[in-house]
């Protein structure tokens, strides 16, 4: 890949965020928040190339290390964020299926209505 | 190892990755498909997570690839474990935290985001081959040392600032700016040093350089945020957010992948848009945000004038009398029925009311509490369903027909001097037209309490306001006690 | 440019050309069916290339011919088409402006309100 | 001349361009940015063209390119005197051009550029070296012949297929649908040899296969649009548009030129959602409507039942009697607005009730007319601003408020049918409420005629309508002069 193609891809995927974004309905901000948050765990691409050399020289020994703490912060982000975020959507419910459940939310995915 | 471009197969899989991450947030245009969209964004991740695995990490693959060694098996568990170890701690945390915490969740969370990125700038600066950004000499090129010094500088920036967000929302730090002398000389001057740092590592691959610039911009992040109240967080999370976009954006031109790229400028444009959105309907500009100080004197001034006049008090037994009576109800709830943990009890509330035939509908300010959609997700939580839940331009109409505004822990989002006071500090932020309903409720605590923007509020002394001054979940049970009578 | 990069930005540009064409007012539908011919002409990049050749073998001649007749058959499109949006776009006012003019449709290109 | 990928900035003003192009589709969201969007594409196209010309025109560029000798600069002349000839007659035509005859104007624009796109494959086959697409030894690489192939193909179709609608939509054609027996037959058999000798292609380069699909593809264009009635052609432009979008895109695989990329994606996406917001503003299906048919039989029936419902006929001066006295009237224009040319007439009359005080909107269905925005260019032809214009759901509450609803050559957009009458060929089409109206006023020449889709209206014997039969442009007028006393 040159580096216009790149930049292409880029320019292109900011006017797709700009556009996907604006349409997301306000009342799903919060787990566009949390959403977000854990895409952008795909640094993780990054820190498992770091974690899976086997170290020869002593920075690369050191690189592994620091690839494989990375991979666990991103593990974090990564579950933690998918995990919330399939917690939140899961409360957001349309008026038929109001009455059943009470109070303490739910925290079952199954909610497809 | 030379720079070689990955194979087709991986780089096909990471561009559907990253269709995978576009089509997670598309889904979140409606709750009906945000569900799909979130399993979109796993089914994403973990092809990426595969995808890298199968090309750099010795996994076993029958005759496809080179048998794995000893040592590649001990390199593959160790990724798996830390993994599972992350993985573990994240799943954990996301199912016991509390929705009300969710801002200070959300800003931990990107202080990982940015301590991975530091740490994979750090990574492939030891180890440039590994990432294919070295010549022959293991003298890393120009433009990816570039790259790499403003991925390690924003994911450093970005993990500062996040702990003290993270601080200053839940609460373990005084959430009051705190203001340095000459902070803003001190500032530019710092990320003066960062960007010369950057542009001289290009000629000076010494490890010094990238260390000078790592710990600077520690610190900018921590700068940049202490004199910003901690009210006005959530605008700095989203821009931290956004920063952590860009960053793995700058990784994706690193290592010419696509899926970053993607992920990059998605986290990239919504974090930078719901700034913009958070500012725009508090009328705010965000570099007065960034700027910080707001906040900062304790609301003096008013309380002298907000006693003299007149008000009128109400008790949860006339509260309820009236809202049994009504036709139509709008609920407004805010901050501190966050604060309160009333959304359960409001819920039941509602329920009983439509028992006596009232049509109850709850109303949504885009700021109203400290994030945006904070009100929406508590009230999903207490399960109101979300089509009776309304945004402010599609509901503010109705309060001519409405009997009962009843505002619960909201305070700025309903105050009319945003109409008409040009010297307030929310002038021209839209608001609810309480004033034309038949009756205005309004719970609060106390009538010194004011809101974010410490203000007074005219709809406290109007002639069909009742104030309900209580806590908000201990209001709203008795009203319903008072209800079952 | 390798496929995989012509083929992302064709990906992402689909997205893009999806968010944008929805965007797109109702009201203003004729002129997007006219502007969108004017720059599907873009195809005279091709018709340009077959016409620059210095026409060595016999078909290298007829392809300068075939080119030629390109050229002119998407410059019609260009000019036409981005000429007659230019006029259809002119003729949409804002309410201050309309009680001025009368009947014929005023081709002048001046209207920015 | 081996395949070598151009400069870095060539690559990068393509990209420019392919953004210009986003940026000009983007300004229609408003009539407001339109105009700069437009100015946007021609920029885009301008740089597209500078930059082939630079790159491969032999141009006299001072030092930094090689001088052009003497048979470099008779090719630069023809090419400027292509460009010349050509956009001296396109910009004739679109100065001459009525309103009125846009449908016919698109599709003659459409059938251009399939065949340019035809003309271009041709050339890229015989000269394969200045496209880049051959080896050393003059084969041209498999996966281009198959880009080149799809390429004429289309570009093939799209063109006789446009000549089809032009000729249908301009009226030099009967507009009813030439149904030959068997006819699916034929054309999936044509449409599989295409497909077959593509793929053949790839194995034999030689010109008769290349010939044969281009005749296949002129031929099947011919026969998917003939079975199609003259009132469906809009959706069939729409959809040849998105051909010829793909067109592009094919060539821009085949040349790596992100410039026609992007566009093709637009313009492909443009033509298909324009087909697809048309056929659901009708409910028909898309097959339904490319399987053609519709409006064969000069619709027998309901005549008899027509005749024996009771209407009331009205005068322009009664007409004219219960404008003036109206508070709120509702424009409702449709295809015989634009048969009869009576905008401007239109536009007078509305400024007419203006002065009398009367409040005057204009309602346009999604349908109305026989092109997507076909009553709106219309309506801004005659200068009726824009905010007076209104959307179907924009408007339709407003009908219960309205004095009079006005339908000037419309019939199938207000239509109850719709909402009832499940057998009716447009059931489930959402059309306006004018029954809500006191009173309505239904221009048209006969009570014979029927509307696009063939069928009765209830509207012409409701208790509140007032029929006005005669040419549109012709009653209005009278209705002008009966305001006058
Ligand atoms: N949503 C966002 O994204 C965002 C981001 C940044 C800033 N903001 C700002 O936050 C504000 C949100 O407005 P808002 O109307 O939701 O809230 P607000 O203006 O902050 O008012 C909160 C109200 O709740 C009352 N309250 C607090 N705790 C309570 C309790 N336990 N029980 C009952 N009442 C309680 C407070 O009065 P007492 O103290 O007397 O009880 C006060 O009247 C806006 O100014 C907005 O600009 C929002
Ligand atoms: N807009 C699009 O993109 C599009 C595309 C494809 C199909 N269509 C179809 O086109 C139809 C459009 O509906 P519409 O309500 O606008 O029109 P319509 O249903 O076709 O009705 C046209 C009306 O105008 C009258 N008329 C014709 N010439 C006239 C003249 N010179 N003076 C006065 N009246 C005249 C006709 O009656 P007389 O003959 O008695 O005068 C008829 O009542 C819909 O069915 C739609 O589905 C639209």
């Amino acid at each position: 890949m040159d580096f216009i193609s790149i930049l292409s891809i880029f320019v292109l995927a900011c006017f797709v965020g700009y556009y996907v974004v604006w349409s997301v309905t306000p009342a799903l901000h919060t787990p566009l928040m949390a959403v977000t948050n854990a895409v952008s765990s795909v640094i993780v691409v990054g820190a498992l190339i770091a974690a899976a050399t086997s170290g020869l020289s002593a920075s690369a020994g050191v690189s592994k290390w620091l690839g494989l703490g990375a991979v666990v912060l991103a593990s974090v982000n990564i579950f933690g964020g998918f995990a919330v975020t399939a917690r939140m959507l899961a409360m957001y419910k349309k008026k038929e299926r109001a009455p059943s459940a009470a109070g303490a939310g739910s925290k079952a995915e199954g909610g497809k209505a | 190892m030379m720079e070689t471009a990955p194979p087709s197969w991986a780089m096909l899989s990471y561009l559907v990755s990253g269709v995978c991450f576009i089509l997670a947030l598309r889904g979140l245009s409606s709750p009906a498909t945000s569900r799909r969209g979130n399993r979109f964004g796993m089914a994403g991740m973990a092809l990426a997570v595969m995808t890298t695995l199968l090309l750099k990490a010795p996994v076993p693959a029958g005759d496809f690839l080179p048998q794995p060694t000893q040592a590649d098996l001990v390199t593959l568990g160790q990724i798996l474990a830390a993994i599972g170890f992350g993985g573990g701690i994240g799943f954990v945390t996301a199912r016991k935290i509390k929705m009300t915490d969710m801002p200070q969740l959300v800003a931990a969370f990107h202080s990982l985001v940015g301590m991975a990125a530091v740490l994979v700038g750090w990574a492939a600066y030891l180890n440039p081959e590994a990432f294919g950004i070295a010549g022959a000499d293991g003298i890393i090129h120009a433009q990816s040392r570039v790259e790499m010094g403003l991925g390690i500088a924003i994911g450093a920036t970005t993990f500062s600032g996040s702990i003290i967000a993270f601080l200053k929302l839940a609460g373990k730090m005084s959430g009051s700016p705190i203001m340095i002398p000459a902070r803003h000389v001190i500032n530019l001057g710092t990320l003066l040093g960062i960007i010369g740092l950057v542009g001289y590592f290009t000629q000076d691959q010494g490890l010094w350089v990238i260390a000078v610039v790592t710990a600077l911009s520690f610190l900018i992040g921590f700068l940049l945020i202490i004199p910003i109240g901690g009210a006005d967080m959530p605008v700095v999370v989203s821009m931290l957010n956004s920063y952590s976009g860009w960053a793995a954006a700058a990784m994706g031109f690193t290592l010419h992948n696509t899926a970053m790229i993607i992920t990059g400028a998605l986290v990239g444009s919504s974090g930078a848009i719901l700034s913009y959105i958070m500012c725009k309907a508090m009328n705010r500009s965000f570099l007065s945000v960034i700027a910080g100080g707001f906040g900062a004197a304790p609301e003096a001034g008013g309380g002298a004038a907000r006693e003299q006049r007149p008000w009128k008090r109400g008790s949860a037994e006339d509260a309820a009398f009236l809202l049994k009576e009504a036709e139509n109800v709008i609920i407004i709830p805010g901050y501190g029925m966050a604060v309160a943990q009333a959304q359960h009890v409001l819920r039941e509330m509602g329920d009983q009311l439509k028992k006596h035939g009232v049509n109850v509908k709850y109303a949504i300010h885009p700021v109203a509490g400290r994030m945006p959609g904070h009100m929406n997700v508590l009230l999903a939580e207490a399960n109101v369903p979300y089509d009776e839940v309304f945004e402010l331009e599609d509901i503010n109409g109705e309060f001519a027909q409405a009997d009962v505004a009843f505002i619960i822990g909201a305070n700025d989002v309903v105050n009319p001097a945003a109409k008409t006071d040009k010297s307030s500090p929310i002038y021209g932020m839209p608001v609810f037209d309480v004033d034309k309903a038949k009756t205005v409720m309004f719970i609060k605590r106390s009538m010194g309490g004011v809101g974010y923007a410490g203000v007074d509020n005219d709809v406290f002394y109007m002639d069909q306001t009742m104030m309900l001054l209580a806590d908000a979940k201990k209001m709203v049970e008795d009203i319903i006690k008072a209800l079952a009578h």
